[in-house]
């Protein structure tokens, strides 16, 4: 763990147990038709408050799983999920999730789907309406804000799911793979926003993604995941110094921390 | 001794459906016996039965030639041809027309007057259950409105006058006033044959069949004839076939009380041969019409029945 | 949504169309000429009536004309009759359509979210439905009078099954991942019926109404068989009682109006409830 | 599939089961108790039911207390004529859902598939819906006969629409996408049908199937009603004719096992075809 | 259009009306409840046979719109697609689709996903098994091929959805985003198997990707599309020389090309 959070004027992080959110021991098995699937296998994690952590690994090693493990969605097969030091017992609101799927409501329009975590918390249709707008800004469907689902692109729809899951500003954010379906050009200024999101609003991140280079860019500290079941086979904090812009990329810092990340993966 | 108009060689056998619009019952024992005891077969008819639970249906389908004959109702006949249905009456069955009104014993309704302020369940404001309603009221000097309420509870009457749901109900007397009486209490009965002449249930054939077969008429109703005559004879025998072979269902312990039904219902028998006569067609028809069921007298109540067929019988 | 496969020479077609307006639609809406589908098939039909009438092949009393038809029609009309046993049909159809599906919703829902209640009632459910009602209607009648009630209930009996099969389906079709969308929002269990489950079985739910509004003119006629002094169901039985064979089509045909209207009612509720279906 | 929501204590719980085999299930299957919960309530409304009869409130042909319908039954089952007419009501129900259900599907099909035929039929089969069979009851009998024929026929006529409007839902229910990959395969019309189709709108079909196996025990008993002289609809008759009470509760009772049975065909089709709903 | 097939010793492409699949002015408006969307404007593009085009643009510009156009499944407001010279007028098994979403049939496993193509084109049971078989080694789900897809992760899923469009060996391929929810590793294993699969079969792929150094390391040719309306407004041959690998990424060249790409995506 390196504290990176200096730029915000944050604590740095403390101990595990002064983690907002953290899985002790998790292991999950699940059933499928033919079998057994080990998914994940003793996984512990800590997300100190107002930390960005990325988790990445292979495909199918398990991410998903334990994001929604984290989430309170599915009990694991062993171990627990502590929030503020309490196990939780179902999922909360505090915690915002973007699934890896859009999981957007057909019936519900752009705006709609957008306001639907304002409206169930009662926020006043007023304050509903201008925060809707503003994300709508944010994510940039403003025309498209009375489109339905069907009429979406692949790529929309998950701006659609950002939106929502960023609209009622949760303290904790739980990301599956959010920029999967952007271009490169909109997944820079998405990730950008989110950056800007987490320094301002000082949120807890912890973001599944497949792009070494935006994990090393966006968090202060990368997960690797080895292949099924699942275990924590990398730690890398990222001692890059905030605000980072796309510059990055080519300083040799940054490219020994990618290579040494690929390393780790490969290896696995 | 039967005349009997015995054809040179054997014809073969015409087969005949003959339609009753009830289930298989006691009450049609004797259909039952001349089946038992060949007398269809002595006819060169190859009888079978059918169980139709409307009575209506039957009459279109004796109409439109898809039946031959049927055990009808006879106000049935007249509402039939007032509607260009071509079916003619050939042989009464019933003489006393089978529906009367129940009521508790001890309520002081006995004759058709005390019907007034009464609540009376009937069935349906239809059919024959009405027919014989409007009859009593009739006698009663009384019209439906005297009464408090004229309730339609289909066939549940023996339920609801159990139950006190009603004051009195129309029923069919050879049955339901029995049924009551034994799960319940004594009733009085008033049939409406006591207070009015109306046709009732005989058999039923069409205009086709009269002209085009007269011999396969004259066939069935001497059949039919022999078996009525036959039951009247020996109720004990007649019944014995009825349950054994033609109503299977029945159970032995109704025995006691199917065989009092049968004999109720030989009670309201014609057992003079078949031979009905116009003025209870009047009666009937002038009854139909004041109930507005019927929109004026028919051209020719007479072609409503043809007695032609009758057999000649020893009383 | 779908796509018509494209036909020779519509590309180019489309080409000039676009040509002169760019923002012609992807898929140019039809005409409304198909709305004149269903009448010209019912004027086959009546045609084909009117021959068979015509033809002798049955008498008129079986098959009569149907000008014989309008004519008794008519003059149900003008006696007002007709309005009066469509009224009370209507007001039998109506609650037991009410009660029918509002029972069979909150029954199906049960069942669809409880395993328990599912495992219990589901055997007894459908037990009831093979239950005729002429068997049971001494008790009904005994129990709910020879009223309107007593239709009603039988009526609402036969509406119950069809809604409740739909419901039961439409409730557990809904994906897990919307559910899991829900829960992570800590939705509230009425807020979860309002917002995902009610609009993503509706539907299912619908197709369900759409049956159960069709068979409640059944269920209403049904009961004012087993006892009736009015209705169109008695009119019915009492145009067979009296061999007013047009006086029965008569009825028949304002029955299937009431069904048609009922049926329409659903389908409209659907076109406006479902309009994303057809969107985007 | 749905996980349950976690409760207090079941993680260290489930931490313990894993320790002795890390293999076990994520959802444990639960025990095999539920299979008790509906004779357990069978038992409940047995025991109402014997206190309404014992109660002497009503006379014992409208509420005979339990025993003497079993009695009645095994009476029933002792000199064979349950079984005989239990099979002539099978064989009306199984013809008549076997023809209802097929005429359905396939007119459903057609009318989810093509928008003439939609707008065509649709007011039609909606109408016929709301025609009372014993209106058309004579005609019927003329048609097909007073035997096994009409009854068949009034019995699909019944099963009939909730078939159809299931299966036109399922049929319009398949999204687009995976019409497109059918069509981008170049699959025929028969094999869309069989690989995409069928297997696609199999959970609503089967919704549908099961109204129509339940709906359909009723469908020949309304024909035996009309005329007979077998079948359960004949014994509910008969029994009713002879006010014996307790037979008309066993033959009812007897239908209702029918009824059960046609279900439970249904919902094991559905647990056999639809496996792959809870795999995974 | 610049000929880099050589390693193939396939014939330099020809002029565009010798292109295999060929679209022709194809613009496409939508109707989405709330009003009229300009997907596509005018589009004219031909995939040489043999060639590999890759698109990239920005998120919502209609270029999965366009791929659906020429793959036969939306007939386009304006304009035709020419396959072989000649007008389409339905799909062609000749041409396989990877749609953006895996698509998959929930009620098929794996394996079964996996071989539709060959059952509706009523290959011998045998050889469909075998086939299959190897598709399944090939996209790495071995494991799991009787698993249904609901027990998949999203890579999982995705790579099913590559397997059942390669398996019938179509002549051309078209792919929306194939590796889109692949982690890195993954993504470039699977994309080395479909060079060689390019490679050895000799097909004419069409790819939209959001991954620039992708489409530089993969494609003969990259397309770049405006904004919506989407218009092609770039066309840039990678002149670079196959086989192509990994390392190549640090190149100049290489490097030179995704900067060009990035800045023509960037103007537009
Ligand atoms: N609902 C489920 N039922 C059965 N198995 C499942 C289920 N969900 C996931 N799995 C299995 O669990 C393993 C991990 O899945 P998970 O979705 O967590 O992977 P992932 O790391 O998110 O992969 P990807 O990067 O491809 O999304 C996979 O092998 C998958 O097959
Ligand atoms: N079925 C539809 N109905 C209405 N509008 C649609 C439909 N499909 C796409 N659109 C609109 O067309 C435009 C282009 O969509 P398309 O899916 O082609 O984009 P894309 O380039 O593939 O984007 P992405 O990279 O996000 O997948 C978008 O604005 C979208 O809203
Ligand atoms: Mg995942
Ligand atoms: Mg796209």
């Amino acid at each position: 763990m390196t504290g990176n959070a200096d730029e915000r004027g944050s604590p740095a992080p403390g101990a595990p147990e002064a983690a907002i959110l953290a899985a002790q021991g998790i292991s999950h098995v699940y059933e499928n038709g033919s079998g057994l699937v080990r998914a994940l296998d003793d996984v512990s994690l800590a997300l100190p408050a107002e930390s960005f952590v990325c988790l990445v690994g292979p495909s199918g090693c398990g991410k998903s799983t334990l994001l929604r493990i984290l989430a309170g969605l599915i009990p694991p097969t062993a171990g627990q999920v502590l929030l503020d030091g309490q196990p939780i017992l179902a999922p909360q609101r505090r915690i915002g999730v973007v699934f890896q799927q859009a999981n957007l409501m057909p019936w519900r329009t752009v705006a709609e789907n957008i306001s639907l975590p304002l409206e169930l918390a009662h926020v006043p249709p007023e304050e509903i309406r201008q925060r809707t707008e503003a994300m709508l800004d944010l994510v940039g469907l403003i025309g498209f804000a009375r489109a339905y689902p069907a009429g979406l692109s692949g790529g929309m729809a998950q701006r659609v799911a950002i939106g929502r899951a960023l609209i009622h500003d949760p303290e904790v954010l739980l990301l599956d793979e959010p920029f999967g379906a952007l271009d490169a050009l909109t997944r820079e200024q998405m990730s950008g926003e989110l950056l800007r999101i987490w320094a301002r609003h000082r949120k807890t991140v912890f973001m599944v993604t497949h792009s070494i280079p935006e994990a090393v860019l966006l968090a202060d500290r990368v997960l690797v995941m080895s292949p099924r079941p699942g275990q924590i086979i990398g730690d890398f904090a990222i001692p890059l110094p905030r605000p980072r812009s796309l510059a990055l990329l080519h300083e040799p810092a940054f490219v020994a921390l990618t290579e040494q990340l690929r390393r780790c993966i490969r290896s696995a | 001794a039967y005349l009997r108009a015995r054809e040179p060689e054997p014809a073969p056998m015409t087969p005949v459906t003959l339609f009753m619009s009830y289930i298989p019952s006691v009450q049609f024992a004797h259909v039952y016996v001349a089946a038992e005891r060949g007398y269809f077969a002595d006819e060169g008819i190859d009888i079978h039965f059918e169980n139709g639970f409307n009575e209506a249906d039957g009459v279109e389908r004796l109409a439109s030639g898809d039946l031959k004959f049927g055990l009808i109702s006879g106000e049935q006949v007249i509402l039939a041809r007032a509607q260009g249905r071509p079916v003619v009456y050939v042989y009464e069955w019933y003489e006393h027309y089978p529906v009367g009104i129940v009521a508790p014993q001890g309520s002081g309704i006995v004759a058709p007057s005390d019907l007034a302020g009464k609540v009376v369940g009937i069935p349906g404001p239809q059919g024959a259950s009405y027919t014989g309603l409007r009859a009593l009221l009739k006698a009663g000097g009384l019209t439906e409105d005297d009464l408090a309420e004229l309730r339609s509870i289909g066939f549940t009457a023996p339920e609801n006058v159990c139950e006190g749901a009603v004051d009195a109900s129309v029923v069919y007397v050879a049955n339901e006033p029995l049924t009551i009486e034994q799960q319940c209490f004594p009733v009085d009965v008033m049939r409406a044959a006591d207070y009015a002449p109306l046709v009732a249930n005989g058999l039923v054939t069409n205009e086709q069949i009269i002209r085009e077969q007269p011999d396969l008429v004259r066939g069935m109703v001497r059949a039919i004839d022999r078996g009525v005559a036959d039951v009247i004879a020996d109720p004990d025998a007649a019944f014995q076939i009825a349950v054994e072979k033609y109503v299977p269902d029945l159970p032995a312990e109704q025995y006691a009380t199917q065989r009092q039904v049968l004999d109720n219902s030989i009670a309201l028998w014609d057992s003079t041969g078949g031979l009905t006569t116009l003025d209870k067609w009047q009666t009937t028809q002038d009854l139909l019409i004041e109930m507005g069921l019927l929109a004026a007298p028919l051209d020719d109540l007479a072609a409503c029945f043809d007695m032609r067929f009758l057999p000649e019988r020893d009383g | 949504m779908t796509h018509p496969t494209p036909t020779p020479g519509r590309a180019s077609d489309a080409l000039s169309r676009v040509a002169a307006s760019p923002f012609r639609l992807a898929r140019p809406r039809g005409t409304r000429l198909h709305l004149l589908l269903a009448p010209a098939f019912g004027v086959l039909l009546l045609a084909g009536w009117w021959l068979l009438a015509e033809s002798g092949r049955y008498a008129a009393f079986i098959v009569p004309p149907p000008s014989s038809v309008a004519q008794r029609w008519w003059r149900l009309v003008e006696d007002g009759s007709l309005l009066r046993h469509t009224a009370v049909t209507l007001r039998e159809v109506v609650s037991g359509l009410v009660i029918g599906v509002a029972a069979a919703f909150w029954l199906g829902y049960l069942i669809a979210k409880n395993r328990i209640a599912a495992y219990t009632l589901t055997p007894y459910l459908v037990a009831l439905q093979a239950v005729p009602i002429v068997a049971i209607a001494p008790l009904l009648i005994i129990w709910f009078g020879a009223g309107i009630a007593s239709k009603v209930i039988i009526c609402a009996l036969l509406v119950f099954f069809p809604m409740l099969v739909n419901t039961i389906l439409g409730v557990r079709s809904i994906p897990t991942e919307l559910r899991d969308l829900m829960r992570s929002l800590e939705a509230t269990p009425l807020q979860t019926f309002w917002h995902l489950e009610m609009p993503a079985a509706l539907p299912i739910l619908i197709g369900g109404l759409k049956v159960s509004a069709t068979l409640s003119v059944i269920g209403a006629v049904v009961g004012e068989f087993v006892s009736a002094s009015a209705g169109l169901g008695y009119l019915i039985n009492f145009g067979r009682g009296t061999y007013d064979t047009p006086l029965v089509i008569a009825a028949v045909f304002t029955l299937t109006a009431l069904a048609l209207l009922l049926y329409g009612l659903a389908a409209w509720l659907e076109a406006v409830l479902l309009d994303w279906q057809d969107a985007g």
